[in-house]
């Protein structure tokens, strides 16, 4: 009997303007102790079907066809009591985005002993231990203080590993994990991987993941599952699927995998259109809007420079100061980006990149330290006029899409509004002829301009950040993981525009992320970080050939080697 | 923290001065205490000797700085029309007025909490359409009239309970309670529901559009997920995550409830804070305004900075900013 | 047998010098007495005082009560006389124009004393009603030997709150503005008809409430009752309503001092001052209707500015002026105003008997004769602030109602009808300044006059003065208006005073 | 799509998801529907309404206290009776509605403007300027609206001359009710912006460079609206209300002009005696008034919800 099989799905989301078929006819079975993983194109509708198993789609979503059974019993039509039965202890979920899966209100603690309680029916001491020993299991440094921290206090690999302890704390029969990995970097990715396999083979455990890394396909999965717009399209043994794809779409998914070893000038990008009005334009970008109008000063030496910075958080707020606990997220970290620069920042999940990176676009203060914008010290700005000139010039994209774009705006609202506000256009016209042009150009389609943020798939909604962040013409761009929730050909789209963009016209960028692959295609220069400290700052190459400091030797021993990738039609270029 | 309860005492003060300020250049507005104070038949000529006597003449600097000083003693004056210590009479009607605040406060929060969220559960549903637009009823009916009409079918028709006053009460040191008598309870429940009754369809209405937020958040789609039981998600995940608005409500509400249920007092014949500060309005008994503002201001000093605090208690985010 | 009442407004002291208020002097009447106290109609009958006679035009003699005892057990006597007549004329005193109706008090024995009058006083024993006897050794045990003054220091007057009469009743609990209770005085010195030995006061501020505790058998008394209740009372099973008519005289007043009207549409020169715009006036107002409509019947339109209790009121010039809007609208025209003129009419809301709906028909009334009037009702405290003299007479057309304390005309004349005189204190609350020479010298010989006879036509020459010139606008003597329950019996006096001795509660 | 490019805002309305939403709910058509009505009604009242109540002239003291035309002694004249005054019922209820529903939308617009643009300021700036509002609010709180309105009045008397005092009297209470009012919206929103600021949201709109009025005004309002148009909506009633307890201290509409609030409040005072029409009629309407607006408020909330669609 199939421990979880999921018959002639169909899902769709009835809407004014059309219904959208978000699943279409899909099939899969998980068997005891099998790995199912699920690749395909963002937006394909991998979560969705995540949702309808457990039964949590979010309306106006419904199930308009097939059927749910585990263990042989239909769950799809049980009444929301007896569902709720089922979730958690026997199928448990892990959602696609950890940073706004934790009640914000709750201490981590108190979500995990409340979770243990229910489920394992276990006293409260015994349930604490239980959560400390979860957290310890997920890779969580320091379990017995960070039990009592609030999920704020966490970076965003952090909460994901917390939502992991959450999935698993009741051993359900089936987890289906949606994206687990993205925020985490390799060592905890190849831990958490390594539990959640021995999980399925000591408790005979039936996992449905969802991913975009390749990596963790080959590393984990027993068989994988092809989607693209909604369909299932191929399916079959992991060797065969990435080894010896058969339908084009999966072809193309990987020959985008980004490679390990070796640095090619751009992403190799094979496009699998059905249909010839699909077809992406190239870009121009010399005649292109994003090309146009750049009217910065020049610079001389490096465009960023960060001195010595200090970032302190409170940790355990108290009535008296002396009494108050801190800790220091970032110590001491000092790097400069030069001109037209790549700048990778890697490390550790939870050891400050994301905190630097709020630091320089001017997010956190810093207890200490500078960070200086062409020769000149933002910290010590007071006037926001003056601070505008530099902020023009910068971007971020944000860690997390889902809580970064504004639940209220439209899409068009939401990327137009720094062209708006910099006045970069002459009229409205215009300005939405633009947002439409690099909604395209990030592979939404124009069609998304009149849709709300909570439409989309979380990859769908990361383009959409990214295309706010490219309104501006930025100068200087902060990625924070920009493309961990695009599948391969997106991201490979995204990086070559970026990529582009950088060479005509000496776009610098911070480029933080946990895949290497990325970091070795894109960056010039790459800063190691671990524990709130920068541990190397070298060139990219450099650091794949002949990493220095120990942590580095680490991290690169645990990056996934792909050797048996299709490398069919994939030209290599430049090198 | 100490810090910040310090920062708050002292602004508190810069609070109850301002009020007093104003205050001074109000009264004159309010209407002229003498006439209130002597009979018809008193001459002129000795209502502007009292007038004088009073220090109603003097500049309205002057009278606040008089005010200001004995204050600070300690020494509110006297009440132009009682006679009588104004901090004295005060007191005396402040256990009224805080029991009767603080039973429709809970008779508000009791029902309106779970209302709301029920309301905002069962959006379409027919019975919380109906409890939503019941609520409105209470609330778009003047309290003067609900007070009536409650008198009316309780007191007259029903005759189940007392149609004004506080019944008997029992004294607890100066603290005098209607807690503990068969008559003082009875006499507690209409003007307590009169009161409630807006209270609650404020706080229903809020926390159900608030939930109705929360409910489509991630977080609590996660707690789903976990299988916890719909009781425990709603009310302990969602509906702590709709509490600041309702907090914040609170707080100014139960303000108000103590300083100025002033129609309620009234209709009820409740001898309570408010109806005495109604009576010193229409009588110009400006010293018992003058100190019964600056109370209420330093109440509503309190009860904001614990709405502040329970922010904190709340949500955790807002912890970083505290100073 | 236990008496439970209620009155809109609130017992604010104990003091019986503190405030000259008919309410607060009413009720602690019970408790305090004077040497003269009023029986059911308002006759003058001996109170502490067993008798008195005229030595001397300025001299009285009263023989004092013997074995008249204080509550707590003190005795009465000559020094306490003079005690309380000099604390009446004390600093906090409200009492003090009453008590300076006597220069001197001589004491011939314990119980012998000679009253001296500044000018024979024909009617001095109206004015010893209220001036209440309190018990001196008391007084001075307890340190309150002035009485209680608004402007005194935090330290808190003794017999605010605390009574020690020879009256009927003590005072055993007293919360200024939440409820006093009284118990029988048992060496009470008279014999009365009242059964009761326990009553409750509350006041009870809203009519509603007031009137549903007493249907509803929680309160055996309440006044006052709306008008417009009355029905649902006497509808109601064991209550009824009460009513009667009081002393009390609404009147509307007219500026004719000023040589421009404030609030008005013209300009340079005051309508009122002109007799045909008064007479307009008055035929313009129909005190018919409003009777009818407006008191439910239970007033009685008047004539005249007094009321029938009141000593001194002719009967014949009571008659009201006709309701007429043609004449009235022709007389405008005569006077020069064929279409009516602007004017504000100042008003309380919560003073009289449905005060703020008579002047909204007056107004209405007026309004069909083209008298354009604005209506300004406000409470009573910024009412009076406004219209008074310390507001400055601050109004051209205004509504007061009078009752006379004294139950004579001399009252009202010398309050209402005299000129405006800072100096010789008269006619201070004549807002509009009425004024006629020929009043003023009356006003002046009533004050003295001993003989009743010449007395009395004095008064009714100057009330035919005042009519004939339409100096006011009387409108009606207001109800009085209880409400009881059955079984209870009492005296509704006309100036609305409840005298504990006549309260009998049968089952 | 290029075509959205130029449409008129018309068509634009026609095709948002407020109007399909407000198409397609009962509720909410019925309930805007009669808020119309009522707000025709008020506005036409000199037109439609079958006698001037506030015409001095025409109203007879005789008239007054006429039961509604189908009780024994109603006159057909006045459908819904007539009160103490003589006024009928019906057309006083659409004189009254003009007054009651001005000063009520337009003071509770008043304080709703003060006190969100100040508790977004508190909230946003924290601080200082936070500590100084929020103080200022305290000390707001401290005064009820009846001394408020007197002390306006008094001082807006001493400015204005003599003339005016009759069309200023409105304004006054305006203003009172609505100065009275504006630190419930100020605390909510400043409380809900405390939250939203930290948001990554609010963090990604800093980083564009937008100015905190925009950052506060285009990104928090919208999502800091909820609790507030919920006491809005409530707080119409309390307005009207308030005027009408206002005008009985002598500072608003003089007696002669009742509004809907004055109303109910004198037939108040006729309740026990059996004449339940002068009060209940006009109460019924403002009951009506509130539900629709409350209702309208609850769709419009719901509507604007992008997530709850
Ligand atoms: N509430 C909604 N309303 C309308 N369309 C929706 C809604 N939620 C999701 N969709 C659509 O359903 C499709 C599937 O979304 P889903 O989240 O399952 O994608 P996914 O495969 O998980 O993508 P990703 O890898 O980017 O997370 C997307 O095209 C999305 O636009
Ligand atoms: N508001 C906060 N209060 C307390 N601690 C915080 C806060 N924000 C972040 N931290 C802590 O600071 C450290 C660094 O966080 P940061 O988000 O910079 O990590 P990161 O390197 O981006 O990790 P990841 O790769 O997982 O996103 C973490 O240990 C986190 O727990
Ligand atoms: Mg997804
Ligand atoms: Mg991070």
């Amino acid at each position: 009997m199939d421990l979880l099989s999921i018959k002639n799905l169909e899902i769709e989301f009835p809407s004014r303007r059309g219904t959208v078929v978000a699943v279409n006819d899909v099939n899969l079975t998980v068997q005891p102790g099998e790995v199912l993983g699920v690749v395909g194109e963002s937006g394909a509708g991998k979560s969705t079907i995540g949702n309808a198993v457990i039964g949590l789609l979010e309306p106006p979503g419904r199930m308009s066809g097939g059927e749910v059974y585990l263990k042989g019993e239909q769950i799809n039509n049980l009444s929301s009591e007896e569902k709720r039965k089922i979730r958690g202890r026997r199928i448990g979920m892990i959602f696609q985005d950890p940073l706004t899966s934790l009640d914000p209100l709750q201490t981590v603690e108190q979500q995990l002993v409340e979770t243990i309680e229910l489920h394992l029916k276990l006293g409260e001491a015994k349930a604490k231990e239980r959560a400390i020993d979860l957290l310890h299991q997920v890779g969580i440094p320091n379990p017995e203080l960070r039990v009592k921290h609030y999920p704020h206090q966490f970076s965003g690999g952090m909460r994901q590993r917390v939502v992991i302890a959450l999935a698993l704390c009741a051993e359900p029969e089936v987890i289906i994990a949606d994206e687990p990995t993205t925020a985490l970097d390799v060592s905890i990715q190849a831990q958490i991987l390594e539990l959640m396999r021995k999980l399925c083979q000591e408790k005979q455990v039936g996992m449905l993941i969802i991913t975009h890394d390749m990596g963790v396909i080959a590393d984990i999965t027993d068989r994988v599952a092809v989607m693209y717009r909604g369909n299932l399209v191929e399916e079959g043994t992991t060797q065969k699927i990435l080894g010896n794809p058969d339908h084009p779409y999966t072809k193309s998914l990987i020959s985008a995998v980004p490679r390990p070893d070796i640095r090619l000038k751009r992403f190799p990008m094979v496009d699998y259109i059905e249909k010839e009005e699909d077809r992406k334009k190239l870009l121009d970008i010399s005649t292109h809007w994003l090309g146009q109008a750049r009217d910065f000063d020049a610079v001389e030496g490096p465009l960023v420079e960060v001195e010595d910075l200090v970032m302190t958080f409170v940790t355990k707020p108290a009535f008296l100061k002396k009494n108050r606990q801190t800790f220091n997220a970032v110590n001491g970290v000092s790097f400069e980006i030069r001109q037209g620069e790549v700048f990778g920042l890697v490390g550790e999940s939870g050891s400050g990149k994301s905190t630097v990176a709020r630091m320089i676009s001017g997010l956190y203060k810093p207890a200490k330290g500078a960070v200086k914008f062409g020769g000149t010290n933002l910290t010590e700005i007071k006037s926001e006029k003056e601070l505008d000139y530099f902020r023009r010039q910068m971007q971020m994209i944000f860690q997390d899409p889902f809580s970064s774009l504004n639940g209220r705006m439209r899409v068009m609202d939401i990327v137009a509004e720094p062209i708006r506000f910099h006045k970069l256009t002459s009229s409205n016209a215009e300005t939405e002829g633009i947002v439409m042009d690099l909604l395209e150009h990030v592979g939404l389609g124009r069609q998304a301009a009149v849709r709300f943020p909570h439409e989309f798939s979380g990859g769908q909604r990361q383009r959409i950040s990214i295309a706010r962040a490219l309104a501006t013409r930025p100068r200087f761009l902060i990625c924070d993981e920009p493309t961990s929730a695009l599948d391969v050909s997106i991201q490979a789209q995204i990086l070559n525009l970026l990529k582009d963009l950088q060479e005509e016209l000496g776009l610098t960028m911070l480029f933080i992320s946990h895949d290497l692959p990325v970091i070795r295609q894109m960056c010039d220069r790459v800063g190691v970080m671990k524990m709130g400290e920068l541990v190397e700052v070298t060139e990219t190459e450099k650091l794949f050939t002949a990493p220095e400091a120990p942590y580095s030797q680490e991290l690169l021993s645990l990056m996934p080697k792909l050797d048996n990738l299709s490398q069919q039609g994939l030209q290599v270029e430049g090198a | 923290m100490v810090s910040f309860l310090f920062k708050r005492l002292l602004q508190s003060f810069v609070v109850m001065i301002t009020v007093a300020l104003i205050a001074f250049s109000m009264f004159r507005f309010v209407g002229d205490p003498i006439n209130n104070m002597v009979g018809q038949d008193t001459t002129q000529q000795e209502r502007e000797e009292l007038r004088e006597k009073l220090g109603l003449n003097d500049p309205f600097l002057v009278q606040f700085g008089r005010f200001t000083l004995n204050a600070a003693q300690g020494d509110f004056g006297l009440s132009y029309k009682y006679r009588v210590p104004v901090s004295e009479m005060i007191f005396e009607r402040m256990p009224a007025t805080l029991e009767l605040a603080f039973v429709s406060a809970i008779i508000a929060l009791f029902f309106g909490i779970p209302l709301g969220v029920y309301t905002a559960l069962k959006r379409k549903g027919i019975l919380s359409k109906f409890i939503m637009t019941m609520s409105l009823v209470g609330v778009s009916l003047p309290t003067f009239l609900t007070g009536i009409l409650l008198i009316l079918l309780f007191g007259v028709m029903l005759r189940w309970l007392p149609t004004f006053g506080r019944g008997d009460v029992i004294e607890i040191g100066s603290w005098t309670t209607g807690f503990l008598t068969v008559s003082g309870l009875k006499s507690l429940i209409l003007p307590s529901i009169t009161l409630a009754l807006f209270q609650l369809t404020l706080i229903m209405r809020l926390v159900r559009a608030e939930m109705l937020e929360v409910l489509r958040t991630d977080f609590v789609k996660f707690a789903k997920a976990r299988g916890l039981p719909d009781r425990a998600v709603h009310f302990k995940h969602a509906l702590k995550n709709t509490l600041v608005p309702v907090i914040t409500i609170t707080g100014l509400q139960l303000g108000s409830l103590i300083a100025f249920a002033i129609i309620t007092e009234s209709v009820f014949q409740w001898p309570g804070m408010g109806l005495m500060f109604i009576q010193a309005i229409s009588d110009v008994d400006i010293p018992v305004m003058a100190a019964y503002l600056v109370l209420i201001a330093f109440f509503f000093v309190v009860i904001n900075m614990i709405v502040d605090l329970l922010y904190y208690a709340v949500d955790p985010r807002l912890r970083a900013d505290n100073e | 047998e236990t008496f439970k009442y209620a009155f809109q407004g609130s017992l604010s002291s104990l003091d019986p010098h503190s405030l000259n208020e008919t309410f607060l002097l009413g009720t602690l009447g019970n408790i305090y007495e004077g040497l003269v106290i009023y029986d059911e109609n308002l006759t003058v009958t001996p109170g502490l005082a067993e008798s008195w006679e005229i030595v001397e035009p300025t001299k009285w003699k009263f023989n004092l009560r013997k074995g008249v005892k204080f509550h707590n057990g003190n005795d009465f006597t000559a020094e306490d006389v003079v005690f309380s007549w000099q604390r009446a004329l004390s600093e906090g005193s409200d009492q003090k124009v009453r008590a300076a109706k006597i220069k001197n008090i001589e004491v011939v024995d314990d119980h012998t004393i000679i009253i001296e009058t500044p000018a024979p006083n024909p009617i001095l024993t109206s004015d010893l009603y209220f001036v209440y006897m309190m018990d001196k050794t008391w007084s001075e045990e307890n340190n309150t030997t002035e009485a209680t003054s608004p402007s005194a220091d935090t330290t808190g007057n003794f017999a605010n709150l605390n009574a020690n009469g020879t009256g009927p009743f003590k005072v055993t609990e007293h919360k200024a503005d939440v409820k006093t209770t009284f118990e029988r005085h048992a060496d009470y010195w008279g014999n009365m008809k009242s059964n009761v030995t326990r009553i409750e006061f509350t006041p009870i501020k809203e009519a509603a409430t007031r009137v549903a505790a007493l249907i509803s058998g929680e309160l055996d008394l309440v006044y006052p009752v709306p008008v417009q209740d009355w029905q649902r009372l006497d509808d109601a099973a064991g209550v009824k309503s009460l009513a009667g008519p009081e002393a009390r005289t609404i009147f509307l007043g007219m500026d004719q001092g000023r040589d421009e009207l404030l609030y008005s549409n013209i300009k340079g020169k005051n309508p009122f001052k002109d007799i045909r715009v008064r007479q307009a006036m008055a035929h313009g107002i129909n005190l018919e209707a409003i009777k009818q409509k407006v008191m439910r019947g239970a007033s009685t339109p008047a004539g005249l500015m007094v009321a029938p209790q009141i000593n001194g009121f002719v009967a014949e010039l009571n008659t009201p002026y006709a309701y007429d809007p043609k004449k009235s609208k022709e007389l405008l025209a005569e006077a020069g105003y064929p279409d009516g003129f602007e004017v504000t009419l100042d008003c309380p809301n919560n003073r009289y008997v449905n005060d703020e709906k008579i002047c909204q028909a007056v107004v209405s009334m007026l309004a069909k004769v083209g008298v354009k009037v604005d209506l300004l009702a406000q409470p009573k405290s910024k009412y009076f602030g406004k219209i008074l003299a310390t507001g400055g007479f601050d109004t051209s057309f205004y509504m007061l109602g009078w009752t006379p304390g004294t139950v004579d005309s001399e009252n009202a004349m010398s309050s209402l009808l005299a000129c405006q005189n800072a100096e010789t204190k008269v006619g201070l609350f004549n807002l509009g300044n009425y004024c006629n020479p020929r009043v003023d010298e009356l006003t002046a010989k009533v004050g003295s006059e001993t003989d009743q006879d010449a007395r009395n036509a004095m008064i009714k020459e100057a009330f035919q003065i005042v009519k004939d010139e339409v100096g006011y606008l009387p409108i009606h003597q207001q109800p009085l208006s209880w409400g009881v329950r059955d079984g209870v019996s009492v005296v509704q006096r006309a100036d609305n005073i409840l005298d504990f001795r006549n309260v009998v509660v049968g089952k | 799509m290029e075509k959205t490019i130029e449409k008129t805002r018309f068509e634009r309305f026609l095709d948002s998801d407020v109007w399909h939403s407000f198409k397609s709910s009962p509720v909410a058509i019925i309930s805007s529907l009669v808020t119309l009505i009522m707000i025709l009604a008020a506005l036409f009242a000199p037109y439609i309404a079958p006698h001037d109540p506030f015409d001095l002239v025409s109203i007879d003291i005789m008239d007054s206290n006429l039961p509604p035309a189908w009780q024994e002694f109603g006159e057909a004249r006045f459908l819904l009776g007539t009160d103490d005054q003589g006024r009928d019922i019906l057309s006083t209820i659409m004189y009254g509605a003009r007054i009651s529903l001005f000063v009520g939308f337009a003071s509770v617009i008043f304080s709703m403007v003060v006190g969100i643009t100040l508790g977004l300021i508190s909230g946003y700036a924290g601080g200082r300027v936070d500590a100084f509002i929020m103080r200022v609010a305290d000390i707001q709180l401290s005064f009820p609206a009846i001394l408020i309105a007197l002390l306006i009045d008094g001082v807006a008397r001493g400015i204005v001359p003599k003339e005016l005092h009759e069309e200023l009297s409105i304004y006054v209470l305006i203003f009172a009710i609505g100065i009275s009012g504006w630190v419930q919206y100020a605390r909510t929103v400043r409380g809900s912006t405390l939250v939203e600021r930290n948001k990554e949201y609010v963090q990604a709109a800093r980083v564009i460079g937008i100015r905190p009025g925009t950052i506060l005004r285009r990104h928090i309002l919208p999502n800091v609206m909820g609790p507030v148009m919920v006491i809005a909506t409530i707080h119409l009633a309390i307005a009207i209300i308030t005027e009408a307890t206002l005008s009985f201290l002598g500072v608003g509409v003089p007696p002669t002009t009742p509004s809907l609030g004055t109303l109910i409040r004198i037939g108040n005072e006729y309740l026990f005696s059996g004449e339940w029409w002068i009060t209940i009629f006009p109460g019924i309407t403002l009951v009506i008034l509130v539900l629709a607006v409350n209702l309208l408020g609850d769709w419009l909330r719901d509507a604007l919800n992008p997530k709850l669609r």
